[in-house]
């Protein structure tokens, strides 16, 4: 890359929440400063990627080197900011001011315990996601991409139950096991192939190396498996059980930091580690198509069975993942370019399906889908925003999500797999039939007899509401305007 | 017999110059270095342990002497007996069988002080043939290897033994550094 | 049999025996159950590895490496000597190599490695036998077997 | 596996381990052993420097002794502390002060001898020996230039002579004529006499332990003499700390650390 | 002065452990003063020295003057590596004396002196065994920190201490056997006991270093090293040792005394043997490798059983020796593996100190020594168990901590050298580690406070076993409720938590000094293959 | 001559060796171990290791000795092997 920009930025985007931490910390006495800090501190972040936004739109890359002291491995702890970097940290740091926001009304709804350290990890959670965003070498990814588990483990298992409990366990078993067991060996076998080379800029680390079928094919599934958070099966039963989160938590963990970080970890592996040629030449990215493929089904006809709303929506954040993986390997222009919109646009759609979820919870203390009949009338706003994620993260207009698919479907005609675009239009079927059920219920069902008291039911505090009703607007506005996120994936797929 | 007392210090320092003579016969070197290492080795060895030596310090250097002079007569009668008994035990050992009768003989004996109790028991097991296994006040028992042997404990030993410090009945306690 | 002897043990007899001997003390470290004993094992085990230090720096026909033919302490030195062999004649038999005076010491370097190795083994054994007594205070033996049972039924009750 | 087995094992891979080695070795007694004289074709080993070279540069003819204390004297140093050291771990294991135990010191042994009898032969002999036991420690110290011995065995002779003491007698009079303050004084004031004399030689600007330097100090005639000098300085560190935790673990071996009564 | 301070390193603590002996045994008060004291001066004279080999390169100090020829005298030899490993020894040290500042209970204050003495005898040791360049010393050395090391856990009022001391004793004795008898040899075939000059000799005379005696004495070596070390089939004595020991003994005895041993055998194969050698002999490297996979294996899943916590730490230990040993016989090209062992040194003496002062602390304060019992610390406990979190994590080798980089370098060295089974034993073990911790943590997040619920929570045996047999200290009653412990025992845990970040962050310094040390020509190390 | 001293004394060194170790009464044993240690010291001045077999005179023979006895008396004097 020619326009390589020195500049501090993504340091401070990254670390505007983890500075926010001590304030937290000593303003846990009271609670409005508390979280003014915590807007504060998500308004700083957005505005540090904002600044960052137009270099990055000119076709420049910034880069810093935060420490050079690994000397030793030769590989600092550096930043850098593309465009894929970039749509991750705006998608991820503009829902984290919605979050923040549903949090206060989430947490003060329900009054929850330990509301301080509650925002201290979620605050250091959003550092590490867009440590991951930004960074510039396989190993800060992967550092920061260990920080995010160990952070967000507290968020898991906030309440401190036995439920909590054992969903912390699978959590972490499932984020660290992998990411010890095949990340880091993936890693430092890429460490030693590439001769102490992990940087991100310039070619595909391993583009020149000799890796045969093999190697090559175990160096991937490590990586695709070693980043667990981005739901590919076997893999993915943390995500379910880790929904017993606070639903703030849920949000965040399953439609942005988490799971995004993953799929996102993934994609650059695929374009930065091996490069598209290399797979190409290899013809291992079909092995990680049809896992993700297989993936996308099943999780799907899971989500069907489940009558927990937020685990439906967990599986279907399992499906929706997998198309992102599977766009990637497909390796052809359009289907890259659509699984990095994707990553936004569902990331928009999902969050604003967990919003809804919590604030129905916050509401009415419903979790599961058969309670919901006829709720829509009295919480119009809350189901409108359901309707309109759900139809974003199917695919439908007029959404965000129809873009990406588009893409997706595009890319898949592209690479000639038949079979693979096949998938796409079977799962977006099949989640329309998970989906549309649940507004169909609140909407038309009458409300079931014995919520006679259910008369009570209203919507959710504003602190709730707003932020579901901005992401989904969000969405919509996505399809509309997607100029800025088609510009980004351009200077990804198409640097010239 | 003259009473003049002897003070302690005297046996101090007669203490100090016994050593200082057993250095020397070890040592063998009579450069100013190593004599004064003697000395203070003497020095030392006498503060700790001066006491242990002569337990009665109220007899007289002339009494002293007396008494030294007659223990080394004493020693070489001692060691008379000791060769003649070897002989005896030699033709024994060589000799039949039967007339082994191992048998544990009772000894009286008159000798009041530990001192000379000591040596008389010492003398008994030096001399061969014999050994003290036990003594019980002023009863003896000694394990004798025939009859001849114990025959020969016939009190000859102790009376030569009372007679070294025989004259004077306040001191009963002498010295020995052989 | 004697070909085996003569030719491979006979020239490091000594050796041989260091090694039956470390082999005794190792044996009844291991096997030995009473805690006492076991030492006993490891003190005979130390003395053995002694005994191949000292093996080592012996040269036949040497002295004890005190010098006698220095200075002017020589004739006093002779005197303060315990019998120790007199010089050794420089060798009768007519050897190429001309007799280095150094030959007639033995190598002091390994009786000084083994001063330290022995005041180390008697220290280390003190410190054991004071563990020993201890153990037998709160157990009352020193059999292993029976401690072992004690430790476990004390583990056990607990 | 029962221990005899596991022994058997352990003993029969270890023999092999070290015959193995020995198959290798110059014969018993060569004075060409690499040991003795070095490496073929290299250089002579450092026993022929001793022997050659140490008396021009200590005056002292007992090879073992200039070695042992000069040359190598930072080992002698460690052999000390390694005394030290076993006693302190004897007295952190046994030493108890309190009151209560009366189960420490065990039942009142009956003695194995009789009372006269011991009082007697056992007592007198001792009494008449332990001078000489003392003087003739002290001489092997001061006369380990020339004669076998040194610091180390008279320690252990001085620390005996107190045994000898205790095991006549009982420990309380070995204790009256050494008692513990002293003791643990000594073995603290042994080494420090001995690093003191490696350190002094640093504060003139020397090396620790280059005992040469010291002729200033001492006044002697040439770093050789000061070499000698400084070495029986040493020694004298190193039998009062031998003598004093040699005595003393006897005296907390014997007592069960009450150090009352005794064998 | 600058050039006497590698001696002046092993001389404070010396002369410290001598007025304590002089004045401490009447006034106990004086004795920590002392101790601390005497450490800071080693620091600060470790950090001299060792600044000066950084900077300087390595370089000897003869004692007494004996410089020539080469081996008469003892030489203290100071390169980067042990230049590193004494900084790392007088820091763990100091902070392992600051937390003793307060003898646990009224029972242990009559042996107060005595244990400040062994505790900077062994500081010595430790010292001088780093620090030498002497075959022989290096054996009077090991046996002034083993003597010392037995008194220390026997110092305790466990009524099993004793008899876990006398096994230790028992086998370190053993180790230190073959290894002097291993000099022996050596001694015998190459007539020296300087380290440079046996060095020198083996690689210029070939028919000597072919020779079995030499082969012979390396095996003695290495196996009474294994055994102080407590490598695999031969560490029976530490779990013992190191959990029955009182919490200050262990303090310094688990962080240092194995990490120690580690470093002789790196040290033996490196200076004393050449790697060239080592390396020579093929099927070596691939038979420790494999025992080091065993030992780790062992080690984690031992340490799973573990209910105690200080016994679950020991078993640890085991499994991180297997790291090391494994690691510095990886025999790669680059010697990765062996620069990951010795950074693995400091890393692991950091972790081990860490985590063990959080088990003393826990011990010592709370009475609390089995993982059941640590419900509800995280809230009751937040300072400690920030310290105990960041030792847990760098055990687990999670970035940027110090445990994350030395296994990152091994695997490295495991990947090149062609041996995936050492790679799959270290991230076997790292899941384990995870396994571990997360469990701990879970109960001290989740759990309700011992001193509420501590009779139903785990029934009576718990509440017995600390009676009759505590590991070490005396405790007079079952837990204590948890409060925060005083301040001077969180300053060194929170000290040692900011050394494992420390160490972790600017690894690349530490290693690049570490393989100054090595000085491999690129030639030798294309020869090695 | 020398040599055959040494193998005397040497082959006695194993017995003495041996039978200490298996006498299953204490006491004798540690008399026995004693006897070994002057065996093993009257070998050392014989190979010219006068310093070492002094030494072991000392210590090997005296000392370990006495120190054996005391924790016997201290202890039990019966062992099972």
């Amino acid at each position: 890359m020619e326009n390589t920009v020195t500049s501090i930025l993504p340091v401070l985007a990254c670390l505007a929440s983890l500075a926010a931490v001590p304030l937290i910390l000593i303003f846990r006495k009271e609670i409005f400063l508390r979280e003014l800090v915590t807007f504060g501190a998500g308004i700083a972040k957005f505005a540090f990627v904002l600044t960052m936004l137009p270099l990055v739109l000119e076709g420049k890359v910034l880069e810093y080197t935060f420490i050079s002291g690994f000397a030793g491995i030769n590989v600092p702890i550096a930043f850098r900011v593309d465009g894929l970097g970039m749509i991750f940290a705006l998608v991820a740091s503009s829902l984290w001011i919605a979050t923040s926001l549903y949090a206060v009304g989430y947490m003060r709804g329900l009054k929850e315990h330990a509301q301080t350290r509650f925002f201290v990890f979620f605050a250091i959670s959003l550092c590490a996601t867009l440590g991951v965003a930004f960074a510039g070498n396989l190993l800060t990814l992967y550092l920061f991409y260990e920080m995010l588990s160990l952070a967000t483990w507290p968020l898991v298992t906030h309440h401190q139950d036995k439920e909590a409990r054992t969903g912390g366990r699978t959590y972490l078993s499932y984020l660290l096991g992998t990411s010890i067991g095949f990340a880091l060996p993936a890693l430092i076998f890429t460490f030693v192939k590439s001769g102490g080379d992990l940087s991100f800029a310039g070619a595909a680390i391993l583009a020149e190396s000799d890796l045969g079928y093999w190697p090559g094919l175990f160096l991937l599934l490590g990586f695709a498996f070693g980043f667990s958070k981005a739901g590919m099966m076997p893999f993915h039963s943390w995500l379910p059980g880790a929904m017993v989160a606070p639903t703030p938590v849920s949000a965040l963990l399953h439609a942005v930091a988490v799971v995004k970080v993953g799929v996102f970890c993934v994609i650059r592996v695929v374009t930065e580690v091996f490069g598209v040629d290399l797979l190409g030449r290899l013809g291992i990215n079909l092995v990680l198509c049809w896992i993700a493929a297989f993936t996308v089904i099943t999780s799907s006809l899971i989500a069907l069975t489940q009558d927990n709303l937020k685990r439906r929506l967990a599986f279907s954040t399992v499906g929706q993942l997998s198309y992102i993986i599977l766009g990637v390997a497909l390796l052809s222009e359009h289907a890259v370019a659509g699984s990095m919109m994707h990553i936004a646009m569902h990331a928009f759609g999902k969050i604003t399906l967990f919003f809804c979820a919590g604030a129905i919870f916050v509401a009415c203390g419903k979790k599961y889908v058969s309670q919901l009949d006829g709720l829509g009338r009295r919480m119009p706003v809350t189901f409108a925003a359901f309707a309109i994620g759900a139809l974003s993260v199917t695919g439908l207009p007029p959404t965000g999500g129809l873009l990406s698919k588009f893409y997706l479907v595009w890319g898949a005609a592209e690479a000639g797999q038949i079979a693979l675009l096949c998938v796409f239009l079977v799962s977006t079927i099949l989640n329309g039939a998970y989906f549309f059920p649940i507004v169909y219920r609140a909407f038309f069902k009458p409300a079931p007899e014995g919520e006679s008291e259910g008369a009570g039911i209203r919507e959710a505090p504003l602190a709730c509401v707003l932020p579901l009703a901005l992401t989904a607007i969000g969405s919509v506005l996505l399809f509309f305007f997607p100029g800025i996120l088609l510009q980004l994936t351009d200077l990804m797929v198409d640097p010239k | 017999m003259e009473k003049r007392k002897t003070t302690p210090s005297f046996y101090t320092a007669l203490f100090f110059a016994l050593l200082f003579v057993v250095w020397m016969i070890f040592s063998g070197f009579f450069d100013a270095f190593h004599l004064s290492l003697g000395l203070i080795s003497c020095a030392i060895v006498t503060w700790i342990s001066s006491d242990l030596l002569f337990e009665d310090r109220t007899t007289s250097f002339r009494r002293r002497l007396i008494q030294f002079v007659r223990m080394v007569s004493y020693t070489f009668w001692l060691l008379r007996q000791i060769v003649l008994a070897n002989v005896f035990l030699l033709r024994l050992a060589f000799g039949p069988r039967e007339r082994l009768q191992p048998q544990i003989v009772r000894y009286e004996c008159g000798l009041k002080s530990d001192f000379e109790k000591f040596l008389l028991a010492n003398s008994i097991t030096l001399t061969p043939g014999t050994v003290t296994i036990k003594i019980l006040g002023s009863t003896y028992y000694i394990h004798a290897i025939n009859d001849e042997a114990a025959a020969g404990l016939d009190g000859e030993m102790e009376r030569r033994i009372a007679r070294i410090f025989a004259e004077d009945t306040e001191s009963r306690k002498g010295a020995a550094t052989t | 049999m004697v070909d085996f002897l003569l030719n491979t043990v006979k020239p490091h007899f000594n050796f041989w025996v260091y090694v039956i001997l470390m082999m005794i003390g190792l044996w009844s470290l291991i096997a030995k159950n009473n805690l006492i004993k076991k030492m006993m094992g490891l003190a005979i085990f130390q003395t053995a590895i002694i005994l191949f230090y000292v093996s080592l720096g012996v040269k036949d026909g040497a002295t004890i490496p005190v010098l006698e033919s220095y200075g002017d302490y020589a004739e006093k030195a002779e005197k303060a000597e315990p019998a120790g062999p007199e010089v050794a004649p420089p060798d009768a038999t007519p050897a190429p190599v001309v007799v280095n005076p150094a030959d007639t010491y033995a190598n002091p370097v390994p009786h000084v490695l083994m001063l330290t190795a022995i005041v180390v083994g008697v220290a280390t054994l003190g410190v054991a036998l004071a563990l020993c007594e201890m153990i037998y205070k709160e157990f009352d033996t020193l059999e292993e077997d029976e401690l072992l049972r004690k430790i476990k039924a004390l583990h056990d009750d607990a | 596996m029962s221990p005899k087995i596991f022994a058997s094992i352990a003993v029969v891979i270890t023999g092999i381990v070290l015959l193995y080695g020995i198959s290798d070795f110059p014969t018993f007694g060569d004075p060409r052993s690499p040991a003795n004289s070095g490496v073929e074709g290299g250089a002579p080993s450092t026993s022929l420097y001793y022997i050659n070279e140490s008396y021009g540069v200590t005056k002292v003819p007992n090879l073992v002794t200039s070695v042992l204390a000069d040359y190598r004297g930072y080992d002698t140093m460690f052999e000390t502390v390694v005394v030290l050291a076993a006693g302190m771990a004897i007295f952190a294991i046994l030493r108890s002060t309190t009151k209560d135990d009366e189960t420490v010191a065990g039942p009142a042994r009956k003695s194995s001898i009789d009372g006269d009898h011991n009082r007697i032969i056992v007592g007198m002999t001792c009494r008449l020996a332990v001078p000489v036991v003392q003087i003739f420690a002290l001489y092997v110290v001061a006369h380990g230039h020339y004669s076998p011995g040194g610091g180390f065995q008279g320690g252990v002779m001085l620390g005996a002579s107190f045994i000898l003491i205790a095991l006549a007698g009982n420990l309380d009079d070995a204790l009256g004529r050494f008692s513990e303050k002293s003791y643990m004084a000594l073995a603290s004031l042994g080494i420090i006499i001995y690093a003191g004399f490696g350190v002094v030689p640093q504060v003139l600007g020397k090396n620790f332990l280059d005992f040469g330097v010291l002729q200033k100090i001492l006044l002697t005639d040439g770093p050789e003499m000061a070499r000698s000098h400084s070495m029986l300085g040493v020694e004298i560190g190193v039998a009062l700390t031998v003598m004093s935790i040699m005595f003393a673990i006897f005296a907390n071996l014997s007592s069960r650390g009450t150090l009352k009564g005794g064998l | 002065m600058l050039e006497q301070l590698p001696a002046l390193i092993l001389l404070a603590p010396l002369f410290g452990a001598l007025l304590i002996g002089l004045i401490g045994l009447h006034d106990r008060r004086a004795c920590f003063p002392i101790a601390f004291t005497a450490l800071i001066i080693s620091l600060a004279s470790a950090i001299g020295a060792a600044m000066r080999a950084f900077t300087g390169g390595a370089y000897n100090y003869f004692i007494g003057g004996w410089e020539e020829p080469l081996g008469i005298g003892i030489v203290l030899r100071v390169d980067a590596l042990n230049g590193l490993l004494l900084i790392a020894i007088a820091v763990v040290a100091v902070l392992a004396v600051i937390f003793t500042i307060r003898p646990s209970s009224e029972k242990d204050t009559d042996k107060t002196a005595y244990f400040y003495i062994l505790f900077l005898l062994l500081c010595v040791g430790l010292f001088g065994i780093t620090i030498t360049g002497d075959a022989f010393n290096l054996f009077v050395l090991i046996e002034v920190s083993a003597l010392t090391s037995y008194g220390l856990v026997a110092i305790g009022t466990s009524r099993r201490c004793k008899m876990a001391a006398f096994h230790y004793l028992l086998m370190g004795t053993v180790g230190a056997s073959f290894y002097l008898l291993g000099v022996g040899y050596l001694y015998l075939k190459t007539g020296s006991l300087n380290m440079q000059d046996i060095n020198t000799i083996l690689t210029t005379n070939a028919t000597v270093a072919q020779s079995p005696a030499i082969v012979t004495a390396f095996i003695l070596i290495l196996v009474g090293i294994w055994i102080k070390m407590a490598f695999f089939p031969l560490y029976g004595w530490l779990p013992n040792a190191y959990s029955y020991s009182p919490s200050g003994s262990s303090c310094l005895l688990a962080p240092l005394m194995t990490k120690v041993s580690v470093y002789v055998m790196i040290r033996v194969m490196l200076s004393l043997f050449g790697l060239e050698w080592v390396f020579g002999h093929p099927g070596w490297s691939d038979l420790v490798v494999w025992l080091a996979v065993i030992a780790i294996l062992a080690g984690s899943i031992m340490a799973l059983a573990q209910r105690e916590i200080k016994r679950m730490l020991c078993y640890l230990i085991v499994a991180e020796i297997g790291y090391m040993v494994g690691g510095a016989w990886l025999n790669d090209p680059n010697l990765w593996g062996l620069t990951g062992a010795s950074y693995h040194i400091l890393a692991d003496a950091m972790m081990t100190l860490c985590l063990f002062l959080f088990a003393g602390i826990l011990f010592k304060y709370h009475g609390v020594s089995e993982i059941g019992d640590l419900g509800g610390m995280f809230k009751k406990m937040p300072i400690t168990s920030i310290g105990f979190i960041v030792g847990a994590l760098a055990m687990i080798g999670v970035p940027p901590t110090c445990g994350f980089f030395s296994k990152f370098y091994l695997i490295r060295g495991g990947i090149e050298g062609g041996h995936p089974e050492y790679v799959a034993a270290l991230l076997i073990s790292s899941l384990v580690n995870a396994v571990l911790f997360f469990r701990i943590f879970e109960i001290a997040y989740f759990g309700k406070n011992p001193a509420a619920g501590h009779s139903h929570d785990h029934g009576h045996d718990d509440h017995d076993s600390h009676d009759h047999d505590d590991p070490g200290d005396a405790v007079t009653t079952a837990a204590r409720p948890m409060r925060e412990a005083p301040v001077y025992a969180l300053i060194p845990l929170l000290a040692a938590a900011a050394l494992i970040i420390l160490v972790g962050i600017f690894n690349g310094q530490i290693i690049e000094l570490i393989r100054l040390t090595f000085e491999i020509p690129a030639t030798v190390v294309s020869n090695l293959r | 001559m020398i040599l055959s001293f040494d193998i005397i004394i040497l082959i006695f060194l194993i017995v003495a060796a041996v039978i200490a170790l298996n006498v299953k009464d204490l006491l004798s044993s540690a008399m026995i171990y004693g006897i070994y240690g002057f065996l093993i010291c009257l070998l050392w001045a014989e190979m010219g290791a006068v310093d070492v077999a002094f030494t072991e005179a000392t210590v090997g023979a005296g000392v370990s000795t006495v120190l054996f006895i005391a924790t016997i008396l201290n202890t039990r004097r019966r062992s099972s092997d």
